[in-house]
């Protein structure tokens, strides 16, 4: 079967691809764009590794085709940074040290961001409930929702 | 079979002619169901059909005449949209309960419906407001109850070259409200264990008129409990009346052992939830009067 | 004179003394000596971890011995994390 | 040991690989791009117990796009030889056959054959056209199944270590501690506990899949590519394995998505490198998730029983304690470390401990965090706690009076030094969360735990660049924060702000041998290396400052970063390292400092967990409401990594108390391979873990550190029980706790 010919926007860049029909955009990202700061850890939407935004809104890549993605904005974690400045949750992940092998961490980042999009002063256990979907098995999660707490003040603007 | 065609048609006709040809294509909506079987070791369809290029799929509107909503809106944009909330508060529940906020960004009414599991959660809290689900085919389209969709585990009522189009809900009575609580070990990421959709009808005396209970996860389907809506009908919700209807819902309920859970606890559970979203609906349908 | 005490495992195997004390300057020379001592040891402790006087070392052949030193031995210590 | 004033060891400086981590760009197992690379694939086997009795592959070879097959047939033979002590060892030929079965599969997921092809899919394809017949052999699931007369054998031909033995066996070792006299202990005791407890199979839980990149050059050359603890380890076994010179092998760790012990031993590695070799194109294997669950090393599922005497003031006399853990499909659980740390909270003046190791039908086990202790302490520390009941004691006070300290003998041999138990436990008996009232079905629950903390072999390079910053270079895989507290104690010797040191983990051919990171051992024992080695680097810096002065050495001394003069050279200027650095050309090369150690295990950790639950008797779901982490982690380098390992060893041990299981059908398939049903707790599951850090100086390090990751995850599964004991009546003696089992033990309770 012939490939698909994807055009699409990813990180704010217009960009082109092939692939077939039954492929993740996960895997699309990974291997067909070299985009690898999206992790796999399942493939079946349930550890949120492969979090990414397409048109804005939070979405499991490994349950998206690639083929999807014509026509829309992809949004992954190699685009959360601007220029030379780490954007306040990244930031935050480091001050709090939220991560400890940090495979997990590129997900939560992007699902940290979306959660601040929609509410910018979650509570502990909006934030919580929000990146359930994210597992971490290093962490214990205190530290992490700490620095999503914090990373949301800073963005309010509220002296920490 | 190592690849697979996409197609995303433009209308619905484009979609049923292809459906219509090709018994191994599926309908893609938001793929959360589909995409897992996939992975999981399901045989790949040739093709799949990805609906949300349709007009009017991914849209829902609210009227007079209650909600008509596209099939393939994604769960976040039903829990978030504020007017679907103060009108069907346990509907938006339950379809904030489907999976985790990515997976509410995919998943829709459509495939939760269509992928037929007895432990769907917007399912039972569809059947409990009364939705209608409305169908396209090769004969034209036609609408039926949700709860007349699902046949069994994984089987519904589609033929060949049908699919889903979009959900009718009718707006609600006067004093009447719905709930929906489900039952998972951990506080998120689980298929339900047992789940349990009520919905009642309060006349200016407070006493119910009409109600509905649906179960989840203890039978081969989603399913209605009359025996449990007419223990609530007639009373104000009081201790003996809430003890039948729990009871008539374990009664009703005809679970399997299996890894979420065994028999007797889905029964017993069925009977608390039932309870529990029983109270739920009648202090929101008390708020409306 | 170094005192090597046996677990309970480990008496089956030296007659079911409990504890034995013998010259030695390392631990690789204990271990010939309670070989010579016990047959039915021979052996057995060649991947051993030891214990001197509460230290665990995983490969403690040629550690030095005190004349007053307690030794253990004991199947190594790894772990996890 | 004196007071050291630190300047940067206890603060809490931002890891250096930490912003590669948050953008993206740290390359992990499956990030590995080579060119010309295939996609490897693993066959598995669909039957938990059977004979092999052909194999044939000709289907899959003849698919367009496969470039290289391998089934057993292409690894050589290795022989099954247990090398080790009865309490821990490997047998390299299990291991071989581990990776590839051999003559019979042993557990559902057991690897048959593997594929190299151009994609993905294509491999996948391929190994479902493996053709195998099997004879199927009934599967031995359970340790009763397992130990019942007439059981299928799995290893008909293997000797039992420390047991007598009438005929082949399931029970392939057994060890034991005893002291005093067992029958007058429990009859000089006025109150007996005995109870019998189970724990399921759980699996560690990394995020990211195993997953590894091998190239084969044609002059025998191997590199590996891989998420891994020891890169150590993966050259030796993978060289033993493949019987090829170690030296061959050349391994370069990845970062690493979590172990937890789990990748401490190797499965994916010589499969690449024949597939790779076969080939002749670099062949890379991910893991699938349903394959880690499947095909990786879970730790064991136990059943103890736990005998336990005390005297009416609350003095244990006597603790009997017997062992029996699954190792899965070939020999190797954790039941001797199970042993060894069971009773090793408490004095007794008389015990026994034994423990069993048991083969099923199961992934063979691998390492997990304290492997076996959690299992053996959840039983002593719930027996505690029905005591202190039954003595109307204090849990804390009970324990306090039998607590182990300074001088006290362990029942596996020998005598603690400084340690820290005892202050865990006054620290939890004064923290707040121990005096805060509790509500409606809420109960709190209170467990100890202990791990030895290993210590092993480690090197270290310190090297100052001509700008006076430094690298140091250690052969361990980062996996939770140890390249910053590594940099933070060069940075301490050398006098520079932490920034300026750069750590590195090297591979197998850039530094010396470094055991893996694992046993607790990485911040104690590879940073007595670092420090050495930046010891090592100072005496240079200070030679070569006298050089340039025109003086004696020992006329110079090192302070913050800079030479002083003194003695006879005390009218010098002061040299800093920015100044000193640019000339050690001129005085005679660049500095390199380095070190090697090989400690001994001797820093053990001790915690206090406090735990409160609330659970909702009409359904039986329990909720962790509050919970608190007190250890002794000896000097804490990084106090917020610190917290992070009690944190999650915390969360962990609440994941297997509470849901974490391996569930099985009849024919020993695993129904729950994926994170959907095995239920690891999600951030909503938990409330935030508080963290008290006790800082005993362990006096075998010149910092006074300890090792920490592993003690975190041995208190909960008691912590837990006690508390779910407190708040419902039941003494729950199955894991997990999950809702429909604490639903039945509430009505069986008649509560």
């Amino acid at each position: 079967m012939a490939k698909l010919h994807i055009e699409t926007r990813i990180n704010g860049e217009p960009t082109e691809f092939l692939c077939e029909g039954q492929q993740s955009l996960l895997d699309a990202l990974r291997n067909a764009l070299g985009l690898t700061g999206t992790k796999e850890g399942c493939t079946t939407g349930d550890c949120g590794a492969c979090s990414v935004m397409l048109d804005g809104r939070l979405v499991p890549s490994c349950l998206v085709l690639a083929a999807e993605t014509q026509g829309r904005t992809v949004d992954t974690i190699e685009g959360v940074a601007s220029g030379d400045q780490l954007d306040p949750v990244q930031q935050k992940f480091l001050e709090h040290a939220a991560l400890q092998c940090g495979v997990c961490t590129p997900g939560l980042i992007v699902a940290t961001r979306a959660l601040l999009e929609k509410n910018p002063d979650p509570t502990e256990k909006e934030a919580r409930f929000f990146l359930a979907g994210n597992l971490c098995r290093c962490t214990g999660y205190d530290k992490i929702i700490r620095a999503v707490l914090d990373a949301a003040a800073e963005l309010r603007g509220d002296a920490a | 079979m190592l690849s697979s065609g996409y197609e995303a048609p433009q209308t619905v006709e484009e979609a049923v002619t292809l459906l219509a040809a090709d018994a191994d294509a599926r309908v893609l909506a938001g793929g959360t169901d589909l995409l897992v079987q996939l992975r999981t070791g399901a045989p790949a369809p040739t093709a799949f059909v990805d609906i949300k290029r349709i007009p009017g799929m991914t849209s829902m509107e609210i009227g007079t005449d209650g909600l008509h909503c596209g099939a393939a809106v994604p769960a976040v944009e039903i829990y978030e949209n504020q007017t679907l909330c103060s009108l069907w508060p346990g509907l938006a529940e339950a379809t904030d309960l489907i999976g985790s906020t990515q997976i509410q960004g995919r998943a829709t009414w459509c495939g939760n419906l269509c992928n037929a599991s007895p432990a769907a959660d917007a399912v039972p809290a569809l059947i409990a407001v009364g939705a209608q689900v409305v169908v396209a085919g090769p004969n034209g389209e036609r609408t039926l109850a949700v709860e007349d969709f699902c046949t069994g585990p994984g089987q519904t009522v589609l033929g060949q070259g049908e699919l889903v189009t979009g959900f009718h809900i009718p707006a609600p009575a006067p004093r009447s409200a719905d709930a929906y609580l489900r039952f998972i070990p951990r506080s998120e990421m689980d298929i339900a264990v047992v789940g349990a959709g009520v919905s009642v009808t309060l006349d200016a005396s407070g006493t119910i008129s009409t109600a509905r209970v649906v179960l989840c996860a203890v039978a081969p389907t989603v399913f209605v409990v009359d025996d449990a809506a007419n223990a609530l009908i007639g009373s104000s919700l009081d201790a003996a009346a809430l003890d039948n209807a729990a009871t008539a819902a374990s009664a009703a309920a005809n679970p399997i052992d299996d890894k979420r859970g065994t028999v007797e606890y889905r029964r017993r559970v069925a009977g608390v939830l039932t309870r529990r979203a029983a109270k739920i609906a009648y202090e929101r349908a008390k708020d409306r009067g | 004179m170094a005192r090597v005490v046996f677990s309970s495992t480990q008496r089956a195997l030296v007659d079911g003394a409990e504890s034995v004390e013998l010259e030695a300057r390392r631990v690789v020379d204990l271990i010939e000596a309670l070989y010579a001592l016990y047959p039915k040891l021979a052996g057995q402790l060649d991947h051993a971890a030891v214990a001197i006087d509460g230290d665990i070392y995983n490969e403690g052949r040629f550690q030095p011995l005190e004349p007053t030193s307690e030794v253990h031995f004991m199947g190594q210590v790894s772990g996890g994390r | 040991m004196s007071e050291r004033k630190f300047k940067y060891v206890g603060t809490r400086p931002i890891r250096h690989d930490g912003v590669e981590k948050v953008t993206g760009r740290a390359n992990y197992g499956a990030d590995v791009v080579l060119p010309g690379m295939l996609q490897g694939a693993i066959a598995r086997s669909e039957h938990a117990h059977a004979r092999i009795l052909s194999i044939d592959t000709s289907k899959a070879e003849a698919l367009e796009g496969v470039k290289a097959v391998v089934t057993a047939a292409d690894f050589p033979d290795i022989p099954c030889e247990w090398k080790g002590g009865a309490a821990g060892g490997t047998d390299f030929g299990e291991l071989s056959r581990n990776i590839m079965a051999r003559d019979k599969v042993l557990y559902h997921g057991h690897a048959l054959a593997a594929v190299a092809a151009v994609s993905p899919e294509i491999a996948r394809e391929a190994c479902k056209r493996i053709e195998v017949n099997y004879e199927v052999l009934e599967p031995v699931m359970s340790l009763d199944a397992a130990l019942a007369p007439g059981a299928p054998i799995l290893h008909p031909d293997q000797e039992p270590m420390g047991i007598e033995s009438e005929g082949p066996t399931n029970v392939t070792n057994r060890l034991a501690f005893e002291g005093g006299d067992l029958d007058a202990g429990f009859a000089d005791a006025d109150v007996v506990i005995e109870r019998e407890f189970t724990t399921p199979m759980v699996h560690q839980g990394y995020i990211e899949p195993h997953a590894c990149t091998v190239r084969f050059n044609e002059d025998g050359k191997y590199s590996i590519w891989c998420s891994t603890q020891g890169p150590f380890s993966v050259q030796m076994s993978s060289a033993i394995v493949l019987a090829i010179e170690p030296n061959l092998v050349k391994c370069t760790p990845t970062e690493i998505g979590g172990g937890f012990g789990g990748k401490t031993t190797i499965y994916l590695e010589p499969v690449a490198m024949l597939l790779a070799r076969k080939s002749g194109r670099p062949v890379r294997i991910v893991m699938s998730r349903e394959e880690v669950f499947r095909a990786s090393g879970p730790t064991s599922g136990g059943r103890v029983r736990m005998k336990l005497g005390a005297k009416r003031d609350g003095r244990f006399v006597a603790g009997d304690c017997e062992i029996w853990l699954e190792a899965g499909a070939f020999r190797g659980s954790p039941a001797g470390a199970a042993a060894m740390t069971g009773l090793s909270s408490y004095t007794f003046p008389n015990f026994r401990i034994q423990g069993y190791d048991v083969v099923v039908n199961k992934p063979k086990v691998a390492a997990y965090r304290a492997p076996g202790a959690p299992i053996s302490n959840f039983a002593v520390e719930s027996c505690v706690d029905e005591m202190a009941r039954e003595l109307r004691i204090d849990p804390i006070e009970l324990r306090l009076r039998n607590a182990v300290q300074e001088g006290d003998r362990a029942p596996y041999g020998p005598t603690f030094k400084a340690i820290g138990l005892r202050d865990t436990l006054e620290q939890a008996r004064n923290h707040p969360h121990y005096k805060t009232p509790l509500g409606e079905s809420q109960g709190r629950g209170v467990a100890c735990g202990f791990w030895f903390n290993a210590g092993m072999q480690s090197s270290a390079i310190v090297s100052v660049n001509t700008d006076g910053s430094a690298v140091v270079r250690t052969g361990n895989p980062d996996i939770g924060g140890s390249r910053v507290s590594l940099a933070m104690m060069a940075a301490e010797e050398l006098g520079i702000p932490v920034e300026r040191v750069r750590p590195v983990v090297g591979d197998t051919e850039s530094v010396g041998y470094t055991d893996l990171t694992g046993g607790s051992r990485v911040t104690f024992a590879t940073g007595m290396a670092v420090i050495e080695a930046a010891q090592d680097a100072v005496q240079q810096l200070r030679e070569r400052a006298a050089k340039i002065w025109g003086v004696d050495a020992k006329d110079v001394k090192w302070e913050d970063g800079i030479a002083h003069g003194c003695n006879g050279a005390a009218d010098q200027d002061p040299m800093p390292l920015k100044v000193l650095a640019p000339k050690l050309g001129a005085t005679g090369g660049p500095v390199v400092g380095r070190a090697q150690v090989n400690p001994a295990a001797a820093g053990p950790g001790f915690a206090t967990h406090i735990c409160d639950i609330e659970v909702d008797p009409e359904t039986g779901r329990s909720q962790v409401i509050r919970y608190t982490t007190i250890q002794d982690a000896g000097k804490a380098v990084h106090p917020s990594y610190v917290e992070g390992q009690m944190q999650g060893g915390a969360v962990q041990g609440i994941g297997w108390a509470l849901n974490e299981e391996y569930l099985w059908d009849d024919d020993g398939v695993i129904e729950n391979p994926g994170f959907l049903d095995y239920r690891m707790p999600v951030a909503s599951d938990v409330p935030m873990i508080d963290t008290v850090i006790v800082e005993v100086p362990n006096p075998t390090h010149p910092y006074g550190v300890r090792g920490v990751g592993e003690t975190p995850i041995v208190p909960p599964l008691a912590a837990v029980a006690n508390a779910m004991r407190a708040a419902t009546g039941v003494r729950f003696e199955q894991l997990p706790m999950s809702p429909p089992r604490v639903l039945e033990a509430i009505d069986r309770n008649g509560r």
